[in-house]
Formats: structure tokens, C-alpha cells, sequence
């Protein structure tokens, strides 16, 4: 039977992707940042989970307006990494379990969960930018991952209850997958941040602070809020949390938090937690 | 404050820039708008305005004409544009003046 | 406020495009289809709904398996006609309605329906091949439509029950639009067809005669059916009619069919039913 | 019985094929088969038992390879095949003996 050891959430801000691929492990300017993530890369490196079931979203390079889907899962072998503009991260495909992830849609889809399918398409930094930052890229990724990509970019959204109600359903999913294997769920976005109009540049680090002790000791008091809370409080782009809450609703309900990190340099802020 | 909510109206109004801006996240959309702008915005049937816009990079009208930040990035990257340079001319500040008001300029 | 006059449900097989376009109504193996749609077609011309809700499903022709919803809305103006591989029909462009559409597309995804939102691609058989039977083409559609498209064509598909629930709160979602607008709501596919297999030309005269008085007297029986059963009874392919459940909910309960007709020519049943 | 339930394995199985049947949605896929079949194939990246199935219009073995039916469609009404002459594959027969099977062999 699978199991689910625990989750992580990460920020994915694309700069994070550019500060790894350049090696900026010893700047000054992104040192917190890197230090931020070895707890979670060790953490990965001691639990070796099989699988990573990623919620993230994609940034309109996979997915465009013309067709845009409110939850969509992977259900390839692999996947390219995406062009978002300068070519591809010079990173290796990743490899998806296929398998689990058929699991996943079909328990999903019983249970009311109206998910698109996706395969053979590229992901985007949404996935990859917090993943070779805790996750051996070289010479290949130490395992699997599923992708389950989440609208937070096109107003309607799905609300912050639909979002944890979905994490409570993909735990009852893959716990009831057949085979042995190690899962762990990753739930991506945020910190507070926003990104246009008037109010870009927007930070709190207050709730943000607040965030981060309300998804491990009271996940029901987020989901109780509404999109308009979360855009006000963290910013119209920071709302994307609510893929924090698809973690946390797959994730063991006792899980604690065994690592935080937090560090707002520029934009947006760059947080970092491990549940177990 | 303009919010600038990305919903649908503002999707449906924003398509056509939008598919324009996210088709920089092809190689070859890159080499034939380096080579020949006016004619690859031509080929995507931008009307005057948008043309205009995109000539100056003006990123803020851009925003306001329903182009999504995301597919903005996609051209932003294909010139070489930052995204604090982008945030910057949304504030209507230099990327100066954008920067003395964050934590760690050298960030980026 | 927006109203809902009734509903219809129908067959959407591609031949009855062709018999259309080829101008077959006097040919005696198609002028008992013709004579079907009659009343549907006058019940049309007599109500004058402004708005057509149409639950039907593209073929592989708009969307492909690499990303394939369970549930697209459509919020476009206007809907170019697909080309299935003979060139698009000769019919005018469909007109949206997309303010509805996006009143229709907030209210679904704040009540938890994970919906897929497209604008600007072309719609397939699945939505004309009946409309042009009922609607007239010429000199161009009276009227405007809002298509909702189901996979019905990749397992896993949306259970009866939850297209059922669709079905009410799509109701909910219309009968909340603030502005005046006579709505129709038209459930399409089926009847018992089965295209694949050994068991291909399957057809099931009694299940399709049971299945239009249970969607008129007690859905709910139909609704608490699995896919399984629907595809034994009617057909791998038949199992469509799930698409008559999303109508049947979101017309008022106490509708009573005031039309019915079916014809089983070929391979697939088609059948033609008005509820008020 | 084979069922060959369209379900997410078949689905995976069927990619590459369906991909190529489903473009000749497109007039200009259409044209480029009916003029060199061999090349429009070989650019589709096809292997051998797929291209052998799509010249002989073995629908039967193409189904059987994961082929939608929907996809099949496609092709079929590029090339004039009709849906009956593709039911009657899939059961073995002839059209013929297909249509004897119908209550109106006519409508079609
Ligand atoms: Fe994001
Ligand atoms: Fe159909």
C-alpha cells in the first residue's frame, strides 16, 4: 500500500530557478535562500520518498487562455521542461509514475472532482524552480513525480475549501493505492506577493508569519476564508496559497512542522516548510 | 487602486495580445521577431495600438490592455527585460527607485 | 431576472448533419427523423429562448487527448465551426453569450465544480449536427449559445450522479443571472450505440424506451446508475446520455415531456424529446 | 468480449497514433497525405506497424492499437470511408452483411 510520509511547502518564484542554475549558492544576496532549503533536501534525502505529487501551476506557458482548466492532473511517463521565454532549464525530463497517477484521476473523478488530463505536454518553473533546489537533478532525479496543476492565474479560482477538500481526497486516493510506495505531497506558490498595477511590490510579512503557523496548527480557519481575504491579506498573485492547502489537506491532519524558513528579498516572498 | 483582477472579461479582451506575448515561448517566434518585429506583429494581427505598445514596451498600457503578467514575462525574458524592471514601470518608478524600496536590491 | 423555459434533449449523431446539409427530408429513410424535430423545432419558434444552454461533448476535434477536460465551459462571443475532415459545415459562426457564460462559469466554480473555461475555438457535431434540426441556420441563428462540453469519450468520465448535480446548480447559476433572458437547456447524445469492439452496432430498443421516461419521471433513478450500467445497457458509447441527466437537472423538476420521438435507422438511436 | 474502453492507458498507448489522425482535421494535414502519404507519416514519426495499419486501413488492427474511434473519424472521412464500412471492420464483416444487420440500410 502507498503511504504518504508528509509534505512540503515551497514558494516558486522563477528567480529561485535563475539563482540555482547560476550557481549562487555563495552570493550573499541568495545564501539565506539556499540555507532556507537544506532542510528539505535533507529531509527528501534521509525519507526518499518514490514519488513527489506537486501541486503548482502553470505561469500561461503550458496552458493558455484559449483552454484553461481549474484542475489539471499529469498522468505521463515524463515531462519536458517548458520554454518560458530562454529556452529550457538545462535540467533532465522528468519522469512521471504514471500508474499512480491513473489512480489518482480515477478515485478523483469518482469522488466529484472534475479534473482535465493532461500527457506528453512540458512543465514550467511552477514545478521545477522549488524542485532542483531540495531534489538531485544530476545525474537524474532521484525518483517520480505527479503533477497536479491548479487555475490560480484566471479569475474564477477555485475557492481555498474546494482547494483543501480536493487534499483530503488525493490522500484517500493514493492511500489506497495498491503497490508499496513512498509518497510526498508538495504544495507549491506565495508567499505574499504581488505582482501588477498599483499595488505591485505588495508584501506582508506579518501574514505571512500568520500563514505559516495557520497551515500547520488550524488548515480549517484558510479554508474558511474567502479568494478576496487571501488577495487583500497576501497580494492578488499571493493567493496562489491555496495550493498550500491542497498539501496540507493530503497530509497527515497531526502533521507539525519540523522545519520553517522565510526570506523576502525582492518581490515576493520566498518561504520553505516541511510537515511530518 | 486598480486592481487589475485578471477575470474573463479581461481574458476575452486580452486574447489577442495575450497569445501574442505567450508565443514567445517559442524558439522560432523569437528569431522572427528579432529579425523582423514588424512584420511578426503583423502575421499576429495586432491592431495599431497594440503594436505600439509593444514597440515601446510599454509595460504598464500593456497591463491595462488586458495583457496577463504571465504572458508579459514571456516577452520580458525573449528582451531581456527583469521582472523588477516590469514591477517598476507598473509602480511608475525607475528600476532605481523601485529598488530602494526592497530589502536586497542585488537580488535578481 | 433569467428564466428557464424547459428543455430538450437529443441525439447529436453525425448523420444527422449530413442528412441536413444534403437536404434528405423527403427521402423516406430520413423523413422520420425529420418529422421528429419537427416539434422541437416549432416549440423553439413559438418560445423564442434567447439563449441556448447546450450540454454536448466535442469528438476529439477541438480537444485532444494531450488535455482533456471533464467539464469546459464555453465563454466566447462566438464559436467558428470545426472542421471534423470534410471542411467546416456551411453554417454561420455560433453566436456566445458570454456574459451568462461568465455569470455561469463564477457561480459553478464557487459551488466546487472544477470547470475547464475556452473561448476562441471552433465547436464540433456534438453541438450542431441537432441544432440545426431545431434552430434555423438561415439567414443566421436566432439566438446565442452557451456550449458546455463533457468527456464522455476518456474513462475516467464524471459519474451520472455528479452530472445530475451539475444539472442543479447550472439551474442555480441561470436563475441567478440579473438580467432578462429567456434560457433553453439542451442535453444531447445517445441513445444505445456502440461504435468499438466486437460488440460494435449494439443497440438496446427497451433499455433507450425506459431511459426517456426515467429522465422525465425519476432521473434520480438514473442518476444513482454507474457508468458501468449505462455502458451494458446502452452502449460503450450510448453511456453519453449522462449529458441528458446535466439537462434534466437544471430544468424544473416537475417537467413533463410534451414531445418524444426516436428512430433507430443505422447504428446509433436517435431520439428527440421536449420537456416544459 | 473485447471492450477496449477508452480509459488512460489506451489513451497513453493510442498518443502518438491519435495525434496523427486527428490532424487531418486540418485542410492542410489533408492535402500533404493525399499527396506523399509515406512522407506525411514519416514526419508523424510513425513506426513501421503504425504506418502499415494506416495503408492497409486496417481499422480493426488500429483500434486494437489504441487508436480512438473519434480520431479514426477523422481520417476516415478524409479518405471517404463512411462510419458503417468502419462499424462492420471493427465486427469483422463486410459491409453487406453489416448493413443486413440494420433496419434502414439506406440511411447513410
Ligand atoms: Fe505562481
Ligand atoms: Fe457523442
Amino acid at each position: 500500500m502507498a503511504t504518504i510520509i508528509g509534505g512540503i511547502g515551497t514558494s516558486h518564484v522563477p528567480t529561485i530557478a535563475m539563482a540555482f542554475d547560476r550557481g549562487k549558492q555563495a552570493d550573499p544576496d541568495w545564501a539565506p535562500l539556499f540555507a532556507g532549503y537544506e532542510p528539505a533536501a535533507a529531509w527528501l534525502a534521509d525519507k526518499q520518498p518514490d514519488v513527489l505529487v506537486f501541486c503548482a501551476n502553470d505561469h500561461a506557458t503550458t496552458f493558455f487562455f484559449d483552454h484553461y482548466p481549474t484542475f489539471a492532473l499529469g498522468v505521463g511517463d515524463e515531462y519536458a521542461i517548458a520554454d518560458e521565454g530562454l529556452g529550457p532549464r538545462p535540467i533532465p525530463r522528468l519522469r512521471g509514475h504514471a500508474a499512480l497517477a491513473r489512480h489518482i484521476a480515477c478515485s478523483l473523478v469518482e469522488d466529484e472532482f472534475d479534473l482535465t488530463i493532461f500527457q506528453g505536454l512540458p512543465l514550467d518553473h511552477g514545478l521545477h524552480s522549488p524542485l532542483t533546489m531540495m531534489w538531485p537533478s544530476r545525474p537524474d532525479w532521484p525518483g517520480q513525480v505527479v503533477p497536479l496543476m491548479v487555475n490560480v492565474l484566471q479569475h474564477p479560482m477555485p475557492t481555498p475549501r474546494r482547494c483543501f477538500k480536493l487534499g483530503h481526497h488525493l490522500r484517500k486516493a493514493i492511500l489506497s493505492y495498491p503497490d508499496d510506495l513512498k509518497v510526498a505531497i508538495v504544495g507549491t506558490g506565495g508567499l505574499s506577493h504581488q505582482l501588477i498595477g498599483e499595488r505591485a511590490g505588495f508584501n506582508n510579512e506579518p501574514w505571512d508569519r500568520e500563514f505559516l503557523e495557520l497551515i500547520e496548527r488550524d488548515p480549517e480557519r484558510l479554508a474558511a476564508m474567502s479568494l478576496d481575504d487571501f488577495r487583500r491579506l497576501g497580494g492578488n498573485e499571493g493567493a496562489e496559497v491555496i495550493m498550500w492547502l491542497i498539501m496540507r489537506g493530503a497530509i497527515a491532519p497531526a502533521a507539525r512542522a519540523i522545519h520553517r524558513s522565510y526570506y523576502l528579498p525582492m518581490t515576493t516572498a520566498m518561504a520553505v516548510a516541511v510537515f511530518e | 487602486m486598480a486592481n487589475y483582477l485578471f477575470d474573463l472579461e479581461r481574458s476575452a479582451k486580452g486574447l489577442r495580445i495575450n497569445r501574442f506575448l505567450h508565443s514567445f515561448a517559442t524558439a522560432a517566434v523569437r528569431a522572427r521577431f528579432a529579425g523582423d518585429p514588424e512584420q511578426a506583429m503583423a502575421d499576429a494581427g495586432l491592431d495599431d495600438v497594440e503594436r505600439d505598445m509593444i514597440r515601446r514596451r510599454d509595460w504598464r498600457a500593456l497591463m491595462e490592455h488586458g495583457a496577463s503578467f504571465f504572458c508579459l514575462e514571456k516577452l520580458a525574458r525573449a528582451t531581456g527585460v527583469s521582472n523588477p524592471e516590469m514591477v517598476a514601470a507598473f509602480r511608475g518608478e525607475t528600476l532605481a527607485q523601485f529598488l530602494a524600496t526592497r530589502r536586497v536590491p542585488g537580488a535578481r
